[in-house]
């Protein structure tokens, strides 16, 4: 292994690391799901960096694609129940979304 | 540290991050993406585990499992949001301890 | 970070930090200790594979080796529709009509990415016999180009009655299970695929999951609890 | 001709519902009774042949699926152990779906139970015929899948948080178990139970993959103190499908725990772990059963009595680590408790749920007259309480009889302490509801209302006869103690 590709090997799980972080203490809802998709491609290297094309492929489509698409269902869904203003504001500010679907007192 | 150390090590990391992330994050979208994230830091122990063997690619086996464990996860997924979206509809918040929920008196199941 | 979100208790934070830090230690020792020399199955994979069918190795595994595991894979994903269409099911604007007008632009974009999608998929399905591919991923692509359609408003076919959608999400299961039993009646045991017979039963099984994932996972997505008019809104295709 | 069919039988018993569950689905509502009628009856004869292949052959059997040998394939493993389990999973699930045919009308929203309702059962005999970790794998997440969707069928809004609370807790289980699998690969190259039984070694990752599976399946099996999303679910499920999380489905990850800890390893692997499993085990006992004392609702009482019963279950380790399984058979101890449980407890619940049906409410103090309004739904729960409180001639006498005779001839007493104390406060909260039961109807319930809510004949006989079976279990209970050792679990060497 090179001294470059083990430097991209740390850079690339440094940066997945980060990420989880970062999406698991995100308040805002919807930023968190984006940066999961985001997470999901990242992942898609890692596999693509083990040799492991046929999970790559699966992991982008699936684990980012499909998965990705129905946790903005989901957040959107929760967004357009609880918020005081119509719901086809665009998806712009989720911050009252969060305010709104977890703020139980 | 080998290439499949590295990977192997981040799996670990993620597991434990997710873990910890599960525990204390109440909204259900947290839990949900906490959850996914963990079995990602799995599959990676997993591929890991097959960079062992290169002739000329990696051991097959982990590979398969990882599809087979990839499918399995968005099913639960996509089952677990459905239930999310419902719990919301119906109380108003996408968390686990909604008030008062098990002492009603009309809470029997059937 | 101030936030609406009620924060765990500090009590929580600390026993589950405590809990992690000790799952850590033991992850890691564990990983550590893996054996870099085993090789694994993989060196009765590569023996047995001109035996499989197909002449990708995660292929083999997949729909021959252990084609047993990919069976029930398949009924959790079946079952977790199910699950999803039993949630959902109260709900009337489940079955609504997907929505009645089209936003141009999105249409366009969908009209000319869909064949293209459908074809993708095909590759993937033909390459999966020999290089990275086969039906997770050729069905992953084909749901993608059903849900964009269904984003840019393109009506839901005749043939998706309930009845037909219920055909369509079980279909490749059904497939998947009649060749599993099938075989056993030309004196095999369960899902021992006749060598001569091998691919050929390889990729039958491998075309109906293809439009079976397909069709579930459109139907996850459109299906699960939002009326196509709140999704369009939300995506900013609506205006 | 006859041979040919007698090989296939284990793929049967998986095909059987498998198949049967897709046609569910497709026939809809009404066509899907008549369906699972049929897939569950034929599933009993499919049983009683394996357990009857099981014990002439008198060795572990196998079934290459695909015809791939093991490492490489997937095998089934029909033991005395696996048959045992198969047998009570079709006993039960026809009295079930018997008793389901009259509890679900014919509502909307009850649609697509039967077709979740066979995955469930294809997925149960799945899980006790594989012989392979990752498949235990898919068919854990198969299991869960189907229970949990089967918890929120009704909607309701305690039933949908009781569901997600549980399919969180179970999809956290089967990570851990998941991760297990990878380390247990990884340090031995293999997947088949019998060849990593043959050359498990004392591996820092080896232990580490049996520590996190362990915890997985713990989880899963909802043993103190991991029990947290049992009573809610279990609670507020519908009656059958409460019945069948109880008797079936807990036992499920425990029969795993007992392959792996019995069959490829043993409780000494991990060192301490036979004993905190007791510990818990103990400890779930007296825990449960005095939340079950404090429960105001009927089906909250017998769900924490689940939770007290499956501390039973795990008393089995800390006891064959200290004996071995030859010099006292805590092990058929276990193994007994869990069949004797599975037709008590489905009974109890399915009562339970007849209760509900009968009086539109499960408070226990409400309970007055309950012997005069359904004498037979009655008899069905106070015969199950006879083998919770682990009286003669019951299912739970022998059980907890091995126990003790095990516990105190290795020497660790205080174990027995355990199993008797278990026995009187279940004494307690069974008292609970059978001693209003047969008292006077309170003023309020007028002989009118008698006739109000009649149940179907059907649904309060398959609860009597489960008891009845739980019963009877402990009379004739010798032919399932010669049943379960066959194969040797214990052994673990490869045929």
């Amino acid at each position: 292994m090179t001294y470059s590709g083990y430097l991209y090997d740390l850079l690339l799980i440094g940066t997945l690391l980060w990420l989880a972080v970062r999406i698991l203490a995100e308040v805002k809802l919807f930023k968190a799901v984006v940066l999961f998709i985001a997470f999901g491609l990242l992942m898609a290297l890692a596999w693509v960096r083990l040799a492991a094309p046929d999970i790559a492929l699966a992991e982008a489509a699936i684990g980012a694609g499909i998965t990705g698409a129905l946790l903005l269902d989901a957040v959107g869904h929760m967004r357009g129940r609880a918020a005081p203003y119509p719901t086809d504001e665009p998806a712009g500010d989720a911050s009252a979304v969060t305010e709104m679907g977890d703020g139980r007192g | 540290m080998s290439q499949t150390d590295v990977y192997t090590l981040a799996g670990a990391a993620l597991f434990v991050i997710s873990l910890y992330g599960l525990i204390t994050r109440p909204h259900l979208i947290h839990k949900i993406l906490a959850l996914n994230i963990m079995s990602g830091g799995v599959f990676l122990v997993f591929v890991g585990i097959a960079r062992r063997v290169m002739t000329p690619d990696p051991d097959p086996l982990p590979h398969a499992m990882v599809l087979t464990g990839i499918v399995v996860t968005v099913s639960s997924t996509a089952y677990a949001l459905a239930l999310a979206k419902r719990i919301y509809s119906e109380t108003g918040a996408a968390v686990l301890d909604a008030p008062d929920v098990f002492e009603r008196p009309e809470a029997g199941g059937d | 970070m101030a936030s609406a979100v009620p924060e765990s208790p500090r009590g929580v934070r600390l026993a589950a930090g405590a809990l992690c830090a000790g799952f850590g230690v033991l992850l890691v020792r564990a990983v550590l200790a893996i054996p870099e020399d085993h090789s694994g199955l993989a060196p009765v994979v590569a023996e047995r594979l001109v035996d499989s069918g197909v002449k990708h190795p995660v292929t083999a595994v997949l729909l021959n080796f252990r084609s047993y595991d990919t069976l029930l894979e398949i009924a959790v994903l079946v079952l977790a529709t199910i699950g999803v269409l039993s949630v959902a099911g109260s709900h009337p604007r489940v079955w609504a009509p997907v929505a009645e007008e089209a936003d141009p632009v999105l249409s366009a974009l969908a009209r000319l990415l869909a064949p293209f999608m459908v074809l993708a998929s095909g590759y993937l399905l033909w390459a999966g016999e020999h290089a990275p591919g086969g039906a997770f991923q050729a069905g992953a692509v084909l749901g993608a180009a059903g849900v964009l359609l269904a984003l840019a408003g393109y009506a839901r076919p005749a043939w998706v009655t309930k009845f037909g959608l219920r055909v369509v999400i079980s279909v490749g299961f059904i497939v998947f299970l009649a060749i599993a039993v099938g075989v056993m009646f030309l004196g095999g045991v369960l899902l021992e695929y006749p060598r001569d017979y091998a691919k050929a039963l390889v990729l039958i099984v491998e075309t109906w999951l293809t439009v079976s994932i397909g069709a579930i996972l459109v139907s996850l997505f459109i299906a699960s609890a939002s009326p196509i008019e709140e999704l369009r809104a939300r995506t900013g295709s609506g205006r | 001709m006859t041979d040919a069919l007698l090989v296939h039988m284990p793929a049967l018993a998986v095909v059987v519902p498998l198949v049967a569950a897709p046609i569910a689905f497709l026939a809809g509502a009404r066509w899907g009774r008549p369906v699972a009628l049929f897939a569950t009856a034929l599933s009993i004869p499919v049983a009683f042949v394996i357990a009857w292949m099981a014990s002439t052959a008198g060795e572990k059997l196998r079934y290459q699926i695909g015809g791939w040998d093991a490492p490489l394939g997937i095998g089934l493993v029909v033991d005395g152990l696996s048959a045992t389990m198969l047998l009570v999973t079709a006993v039960v699930g026809f009295a079930i779906t018997v008793y389901s045919l009259g509890y679900f009308a014919e509502q909307e929203k009850y649609r697509f139970f039967w077709a979740l309702w066979l995955f469930l059962l294809a997925s149960l005999a799945a899980l006790f015929l594989s012989a392979d970790v990752f498949n235990l794998y898919v068919g854990l997440e198969l299991v869960s899948v189907a229970a949990v969707a089967l918890v929120g069928l009704s909607g309701k809004r305690d039933a949908l948080i009781a569901a997600m609370r549980y399919m969180l807790a179970a999809i956290l289980g089967s990570i851990f178990y998941l991760f297990g699998v990878a380390l247990l690969y990884g340090a031995f190259g293999v997947l088949d139970l019998a060849h990593l039984a043959a050359v498990l070694g004392p591996d820092v990752t080896g232990q580490a993959a049996f520590a996190l599976i362990t915890i997985g399946l713990v989880l899963k099996t909802a043993l103190f103190p991991a029990h947290f999303w049992l009573p809610p679910a279990h609670s507020n499920a519908p009656s059958p499908v409460s019945a069948v999380l109880s008797a079936l489905v807990v036992k499920g990850s425990f029969y795993i725990l007992l392959r792996l800890w019995t069959d490829v390893g043993d409780p000494s692997y991990v060192p301490g772990m036979g004993t905190l499993l007791g510990v818990l085990g103990a400890t779930a006992i007296v825990w449960g059963s005095i939340q079950a004392l404090r429960q105001e609702r009927l089906k909250m009482l017998v769900a924490y009595s689940t939770v007290a019963q499956i501390g039973y279950l795990f008393l089995l380790f800390p006891l064959v680590e200290i004996a071995g399984r030859h010099v006292a058979d805590a092990w058929s101890a276990g193994v007994f408790h869990a069949v004797s449980h599975a037709l008590a407890k489905s009974a109890m619940f399915l009562a339970a749920g007849a209760v509900l049906s009968r009086f539109g409410h499960d408070r226990i103090e409400g309970l007055g007259g309950l012997s005069r309004r359904a004498p037979v739904t009655m008899m069905a729960f106070g015969l199950s309480g006879i083998t919770m409180m682990g009286l003669p001639p019951s299912g739970g006498f022998v059980a907890k009889w091995l126990y003790i005779t095990a516990s105190i001839e290795s020497g660790a007493w205080w174990w027995a302490v355990v199993v008797l104390a278990g026995g009187l406060l279940a004494a307690g909260y069974v008292a609970r509801v059978v001693v209003p039961g047969f008292a006077k109807a309170s003023a309020d319930a007028s002989d009118a209302d008698v006739d109000a809510g009649r149940l179907p004949k059907h649904m309060e006989l398959a609860a009597l006869s489960l008891a009845l079976a739980a019963l009877v279990l402990g009379v004739l209970g010798q032919p399932v103690l010669d049943l379960m050792v066959v194969g040797d679990p214990a052994s673990g060497v490869i045929p």
